[in-house]
């Protein structure tokens, strides 16, 4: 098992290096079939392993010996257990279809772009691989640089577009301050626990008491490494920005996967955590802080793709408060879900964004239902995944953590439906603008509106197959007995968490209550998005009072512009040309200038004049009889 | 008081006196037969050493040749008492002030030297006599009699060379 | 071959042949020069690659070699090489080549005494990694210095007799503190020798121990360079010709890094103690100081200047954190670093040449002149901001870890300089590589072969030690375990 | 005669020729003052010579101790000649090239 277990990441780093090194002179269709099949490779040996952990065992694969200094050692060391083989699963079969699609939507790139391109998204998946099947904390952090690097490769792939570069970048910076956190973490646990490894520091940590101040540390600073990994308060504004790369990796990284990677560390430290509940406290609030702050920049978003993005802030911010609340099979069921029908709401925008020609303003769009029968029906279905409407997956995983939440704290769960209320309102105000309607661009657009080719199309059709069909993966006791199946199945990896913090499940009738009157809700506003925005003219009217607030996103952007890149550039060029140049190097250039200047205050003494050096040997020679002589 | 003593302290007020006067005239002329006349003074000093050989050797050397060559030169040059610009007040007085210091501090260091009560042989005795110091000088110092002669061909090379005239 | 009958050790080979190649380098034509020293330079680094590969314990009469040298004084010619020495050997030996090839293509005026003085200072370096007495240290570490002086001053830029200078005075004071400080251990050693071991075994009260590390110190410090005595390197780096900078930057700082750990730590333990946060603390301002001052750098070689004095910033702090994971993490980051910065340069290097400046805001776009450059720089680039499987983030990874066993705040301050160093990284790799071409680099022609291959050889070298760096460890860990028991077992 | 009477004399002397030295301007006279110097210098060998003859005689009736010191007043006297030589004629050029003697004008050593 154990070379299965590493080709899974070394068939993309092959894929990665063949179509970056052949970039010139492999043709499109190969680098297409190299960079898919590569992907493809990777998921049938996880489905391999899927089943090999399903019948209930785990793979630790140790490759070689990465760092070791006297009593600390990091193997180079993959773990594969129900967690990680779940994430495979995900990674590398949303990957593929992500690929797949790819090969449609880059197709008018030139051959060497396109190559890169591809090498690019194999490079991600290789270190979203690394991030997941690491077996302690140093592997992950491997990973967790790799596909921050990657997004900024992909982010910037059009990089003679300055402001898409500043994007990139900006996402870069801000996910290197979550890593600083996350790097101190690492350093804390070395230190503590004497070892990065998952089974070593889980088992001595096991033993603490809870909330010691050293778990609570250390929770914090991973938490600050999930912040900027994940988009959440106060790290998440380089997620919309991000939109500026192509949307396929939109969907790949910056909705289904790399993005939840915040999840899978907290997942996968969840006795970390249940051990420290402030900080379980402190990451429940973030996430729902976000989910309430996207949410409503969202709701007045115009970009198709800018929508998409809170909208995956904040469905990130969801899964937060379900780790935060204990519920972290909630939270990893919602990744999951999350990325099935977030991927195919991408996947579809980039249908329609195809379609129109690199259009992104829904605003100039309405009524395609008519040219995208497909890309219209898997949004839609899409749409109601997300917004939570049963049987649809979204509902499920969505619930379990609003219910969680409940027992939690209720106020957590109003708030939350809040937010669920506004995801439901916004998706369909985007599907409504978008679809419904009469058609409000350019005739020319109007005349080259086609449905997209198969491989644009396909992995709709599968994706929102899943997205429909994913959430019986986790079917609520309610309904039926234990028959959520995704619980049982990760339940050796949190059952450390479990135990500890149990509590009495809420009564049915609780559940059947908030089941109900959260369904009646979300559908109401559904309907009432769906009747406003059906219609909806453009008449150009800029936004005015709160709408004009929630249109800038709060100015949070300015806000950071303001406190944090001025300040800096200032002090800067501060130390730059004050500091350095006058300070130090003025007191560098002093010491040289009084020199000089005594220097040539003691030429005067050297007159040329022999009777002057004649009257000072003779001083001097007094002087040193006298000293001599009489200084004893 | 002995006629030594006499004779030393004439000779010995002789020689300051003199001396004196060579630094003040300002005949640079005067201040040669000045000088001249502390040299009588000094090789007075050397016959009351027993130095007679020395005591010649300096009159005809130094009083003889040397001084006349001074006064040669000064009178090749024309000078005259005019002539010299006078030097900084100042820095004259700092030059007179200086020398003096140098006086008090010599004589103050050597007054209370063990030596100082030592006397000096008067009168007679003979190592001052050409015959001793022809038979010292011949014998174990004569190499460095020899390169002496070569140090004068060289003076007189040098001072040919330089007072060459022109280019 | 039997080791122990040998005729010459590998640590002499190191020093003589630079200098013997150097020699016959002034004696030759001019444009023989440069394929001279290249071979020189090759022959050299197949000796180091052999004195790496015979280092068992079978082999060390290879490895050590001691000749009377004043006896009178104490002192003796003593090489002797160890993990640590071959590795900085090593990289001492691998510079050269690639600054030679890199620069293959720029032509010197009076190249022979150009490629003579550049082998001088490669023996120097030789001889300061090697030697076990402080006075031959003393000796070889200004005959290192001399020839830079000269090559800035000669085939430097513009300002380069200003730089030169301030160079020249700056490393010339820190040399006299140390000769002084040499001096000083001498005579309190327990007979009057010079040999490293009897400076180790010096007895010096705390008080005198304290005196006499900042005599080394300054010198050491100047020469990394620490905040606040770094203003001559960027103006030096800025006017040196690209080859001098490759070999100033990428080796002569580890110089100062290599001495704090072989001639401060373990001769002068207490007062290391009694110093170390105030030291720590100047390298933390320093390493955010010098970030922020790279963000607004408009010159190329200043950027990566001032990046370069961050990154020394964080070997001094670990360093002076002084334990195992700390000082391991040195160790194999000066290999690092050296390849990193070097690789840089190359980059630099050939900006300047094809397009005839360094100005950041002149230049952009260059990614689609030159794409495999453009890749080429942003694996460089990536691997000086420490990405992970590149060789920085193993020694920076360490470095950092040792510096929070010592304090976590100084860590988390340091820190930051990892978020600064992104910034400008990637700022200067934007407005270089990426947007629209312009006037300016459209001139740019095409990536010579041997500037593609040496580039491809460092980039190589990233990813070979940022994967596996086990080598660098099993090298540099008899080393690093013997400072940290000689300067561990002093202080208790 | 106490030794301590040759060597005050010795010294003033001397410091006159210092002060000679230092107060005129006058090549020639600084040159004159400089023999003096010299001749205060021979005046104590000689005496010091006699001292040393006289503390001598008290060991051996014969000796012939002191005479070296004479015979270095002698060289003395010899390279005085030789230096005076030199020295006028270095005087001559200068009055030649300047029309004077005046050692201010001298001052080429700043430069």
């Amino acid at each position: 098992m154990n070379n299965l277990v590493y080709l899974v990441p070394l068939l993309p780093l092959a894929g990665f290096l063949i179509n970056g090194l052949g970039r010139n002179f492999l043709s499109k269709p190969l680098v297409s079939l190299i960079g898919c099949g590569v992907i493809l490779g990777s998921f049938v040996i996880s489905l391999v392993l899927f089943f090999d952990v399903k019948s209930g065992h785990n793979t630790l694969a140790n490759a070689f010996e990465f760092i070791r200094v006297g009593k600390l050692s990091i193997p180079f060391a993959f773990q594969i257990d129900p967690l990680s083989s779940l994430f495979l699963l995900i990674i590398t079969g949303v990957g593929f279809l992500i690929h797949v699609y790819s090969t449609a939507y880059m197709k008018e790139e030139a051959e060497p772009h396109f190559a890169r391109y591809f090498s690019y998204l194999n490079l991600f998946v290789f270190s979203m691989l690394l991030l997941v099947m690491g077996a302690n904390y140093v592997i992950m952090f491997i990973g967790w640089e790799g596909v921050g690097l990657c997004s900024y490769l992909l982010i910037g792939y059009w990089f003679r577009n300055t402001e898409y570069n500043n994007a990139a970048k900006k996402a870069f910076v801000m996910n290197r301050i979550g890593d600083l956190g996350f790097l101190l973490a690492i350093f804390w646990m070395i230190q503590y626990f004497g070892s990065a490894d998952f089974a070593q520091v889980f088992s001595k940590a096991g033993i603490m008491p809870s909330n010691d101040k050293v778990l609570v540390g250390i929770t914090l600073l991973l938490f600050v490494g999930a912040t900027g990994k994940s988009a959440q308060i106060p790290l998440y504004t380089w997620l919309p920005d991000a939109m500026a790369g192509p949307t396929p990796v939109s969907a790949l990284i910056h909705a289904a996967t790399m993005v939840t990677a915040g999840i899978y560390m907290i997942a996968r430290s969840n006795l970390l955590y249940t051990l420290a509940p402030t900080s379980q406290g402190v990451v429940a609030i973030v996430g729902l802080t976000t989910a309430i702050l996207a949410a409503t920049i969202a709701l007045k978003q115009n970009d198709i793709k800018k929508v998409l993005a809170y909208s995956t802030v904040s469905q990130l911010g969801y899964m937060f408060l379900g780790l935060g609340v204990g519920a972290y099979t909630g939270a990893v069921f919602h990744v999951m879900t999350h990325a099935f029908f977030k991927a195919l709401l991408f996947l579809g925008a980039g249908s329609v964004i195809h379609a129109m020609h690199h259009e992104q303003d829904i605003r100039k769009m309405g009524g395609l239902s008519k040219w995208l029968p497909i890309t219209h029906i898997t949004f839609l279905l899409g749409c109601l995944a997300i917004a939570g409407i049963p049987p649809f997956s979204g509902f499920f995983s969505k619930d379990e953590i609003l219910n969680a939440a409940f027992e939690k704290n209720p106020v957590l769960y109003y708030v939350g439906l809040g937010g669920a209320l506004m995801t439901a309102y916004y998706m369909f105000r985007l599907y409504a603008m978008t679809f419904r309607g009469k058609f409000r661009g350019t005739h020319e657009q109007e005349h080259h509106l086609h449905e997209s080719p198969a491989p644009i199309t396909m992995p709709l059709i599968v994706l929102a197959f899943l997205a429909v069909v994913g959430g019986f993966l986790g079917i609520p006791e309610i309904f039926a007995k234990d028959a959520h199946w995704l619980e049982h199945f990760l339940s050796p990896v949190f059952a450390a968490s479990t135990e500890r913090a149990k509590h009495e499940p809420m009564p049915h009738s609780t559940e059947w209550t908030l089941l109900a009157v959260s369904v009646v809700l979300i559908l109401a506003s559904v309907v009432w998005a769906w009747n406003k925005f059906s219609r909806y003219e453009d008449k150009g009217i800029e936004e005015t009072g709160f709408g004009k607030i929630l249109a800038n996103k709060w100015y949070v952007d300015e806000l950071y512009d303001a406190i944090v890149n001025k300040p800096l550039r200032a002090i800067s060029v501060f130390l730059n040309n004050v500091v350095e140049k006058s300070a130090i190097d003025g007191i560098v250039n002093g010491f040289g200038r009084v020199v000089n200047y005594g220097s040539r205050q003691l030429r005067l003494l050297q007159s040329g004049q022999v009777g002057s050096y004649i009257l000072l040997m003779v001083i001097a020679s007094v002087v040193f009889f006298i000293i001599q002589l009489f200084m004893k | 008081m002995s006629i030594t003593a006499v004779l030393f302290f004439f000779l010995s007020a002789l020689a300051l006196g003199s001396a004196l006067m060579v630094i003040f005239s300002k005949n640079p002329v005067h201040s040669v037969l000045w000088l001249i006349a502390t040299f009588f003074a000094i090789s007075g000093h050397y016959i009351l050493l027993n130095a007679q050989f020395l005591a010649i050797v300096n009159l005809i050397v130094y009083a003889g040749a040397i001084m006349v060559l001074f006064l040669f030169v000064i009178m090749l040059m024309n000078l005259n008492a005019d002539t010299e610009p006078q030097k900084n007040k100042w820095l004259k007085m700092a030059g007179a002030v200086a020398g003096g210091c140098l006086l008090l501090v010599l004589v103050g260091a050597l007054r209370d030297t063990e030596i100082r009560t030592h006397a000096v042989q008067m009168k007679d005795g003979n190592i001052g006599l050409i015959h001793n110091l022809g038979m010292v000088l011949f014998k174990e110092y004569v190499i460095p009699f020899e390169i002496s002669s070569v140090l004068f061909l060289s003076a007189m090379v040098g001072a040919v060379v330089i007072g060459k005239k022109g280019d | 071959m039997d080791p122990n009958n040998v005729i010459v050790t590998f640590p002499e080979l190191l020093i003589w042949l630079p200098l013997a190649g150097g020699i016959i380098s002034f004696m030759l034509k001019d444009e023989k020069a440069k394929s001279w020293a290249l071979l020189s330079s090759i022959i050299t680094f197949a000796v180091s690659l052999a004195c790496l590969y015979f280092s068992t314990n079978e082999w060390i009469p290879l490895q050590r070699v001691s000749y009377v040298w004043l006896p009178s004084l104490g002192s003796s010619f003593s090489l002797q090489t160890d993990g640590l020495s071959r590795l900085l050997c090593l990289l001492n030996a691998l510079a050269f080549p690639i600054a030679f090839v890199a620069t293959y293509n720029t032509h010197y005026q009076k190249s022979n005494a150009f490629y003579g003085l550049m082998l001088l200072m490669q023996s120097g370096l030789m001889g300061v990694f090697c030697t076990m007495d402080a006075l031959a240290f003393y000796f070889f570490w200004e005959l290192a210095l001399i020839p830079a002086y000269f090559l800035c001053s000669i085939w430097g830029g513009e300002k380069r007799i200003a730089a030169t200078f301030k160079f020249f005075i700056y490393t010339f004071v820190g040399s006299l503190f140390l000769l002084v400080g040499i001096i000083y251990v001498y005579f309190h050693t327990p007979n009057h020798s010079f040999a490293l071991t009897a400076f180790y075994s010096a007895n010096l009260t705390p008080a005198q121990q304290n005196l006499a590390f900042w005599l080394f110190f300054v010198a050491f410090a100047i020469k990394m360079p620490i905040f606040p005595l770094h203003t001559w390197q960027p103006d030096t780096y800025e006017q040196s010709p690209t080859a001098v900078t490759m070999i100033l930057s990428g080796v002569m700082v580890k110089m100062g890094i290599y001495a704090l750990l072989r001639w401060l730590l373990p001769v002068f333990p207490e007062a290391v103690k009694h110093f170390d946060k105030l030291i720590i603390i100047l390298s933390v301002v320093g390493m955010l100081y010098a970030s922020c001052i790279a963000i607004v750098q408009d010159d190329l070689k200043r950027l990566v200047a001032y990046s370069s004095i961050a990154h020394i910033g964080l070997m001094s702090a670990a360093v002076f954190s002084l334990n195992m994971t700390s000082l391991q993490g040195v160790a194999i980051q000066m290999f690092n670093h050296g390849i990193n910065i070097i690789g840089m340069w190359v980059v630099v290097e050939l900006i300047e040449r094809q397009l005839g400046t360094r100005k950041i805001s002149a230049l952009g776009g260059l990614a689609q002149k030159a794409p495999v450059l453009a890749i080429l720089l942003v694996v460089v680039a990536l691997a000086n901001i420490a990405l992970p499987l590149t060789n920085a983030f193993v020694g920076e990874f360490l470095m950092f870890n040792g510096l929070f066993q010592f304090n976590k705040w100084y860590t988390a301050f340091a820190g930051l300089s990892i978020i600064l160093a992104a910034v400008y990284t990637l700022n200067m790799i934007q407005r270089v590589f990426y947007g629209e071409t312009n006037a300016v680099t459209e001139k740019w022609n095409s990536l010579a072969k041997n500037e593609a291959i040496i580039l491809s050889v460092v980039v190589v070298l990233i990813f070979m030690v940022g994967v596996f760096p086990k080598p660098l460890f099993d090298l540099t860990r008899d080393t690093v375990t013997s400072i940290m028991v000689l300067t561990g077992s002093a202080i208790k | 005669m106490p030794i301590n009477y040759y060597i005050f004399l010795a010294v003033a002397l001397f410091c006159i020729g210092v002060v000679g030295v230092l107060t005129r301007r006058n090549a020639i006279i600084i040159f004159m003052c400089i023999e003096l110097m010299l001749n205060a210098v021979n005046l104590l060998l000689i005496a010091f010579s006699k001292m040393h003859h006289l503390s001598a005689l008290a060991l051996d009736a014969q000796t012939k101790a002191g005479t070296e010191a004479q015979l270095f007043v002698f060289f003395i006297m010899v390279v005085a000649a030789a230096e005076v030589s030199v020295g006028l004629a270095i005087i001559v050029m200068m009055y030649r090239n300047i029309h004077s003697v005046d050692v201010n004008f001298l001052n080429r050593l700043k430069h």
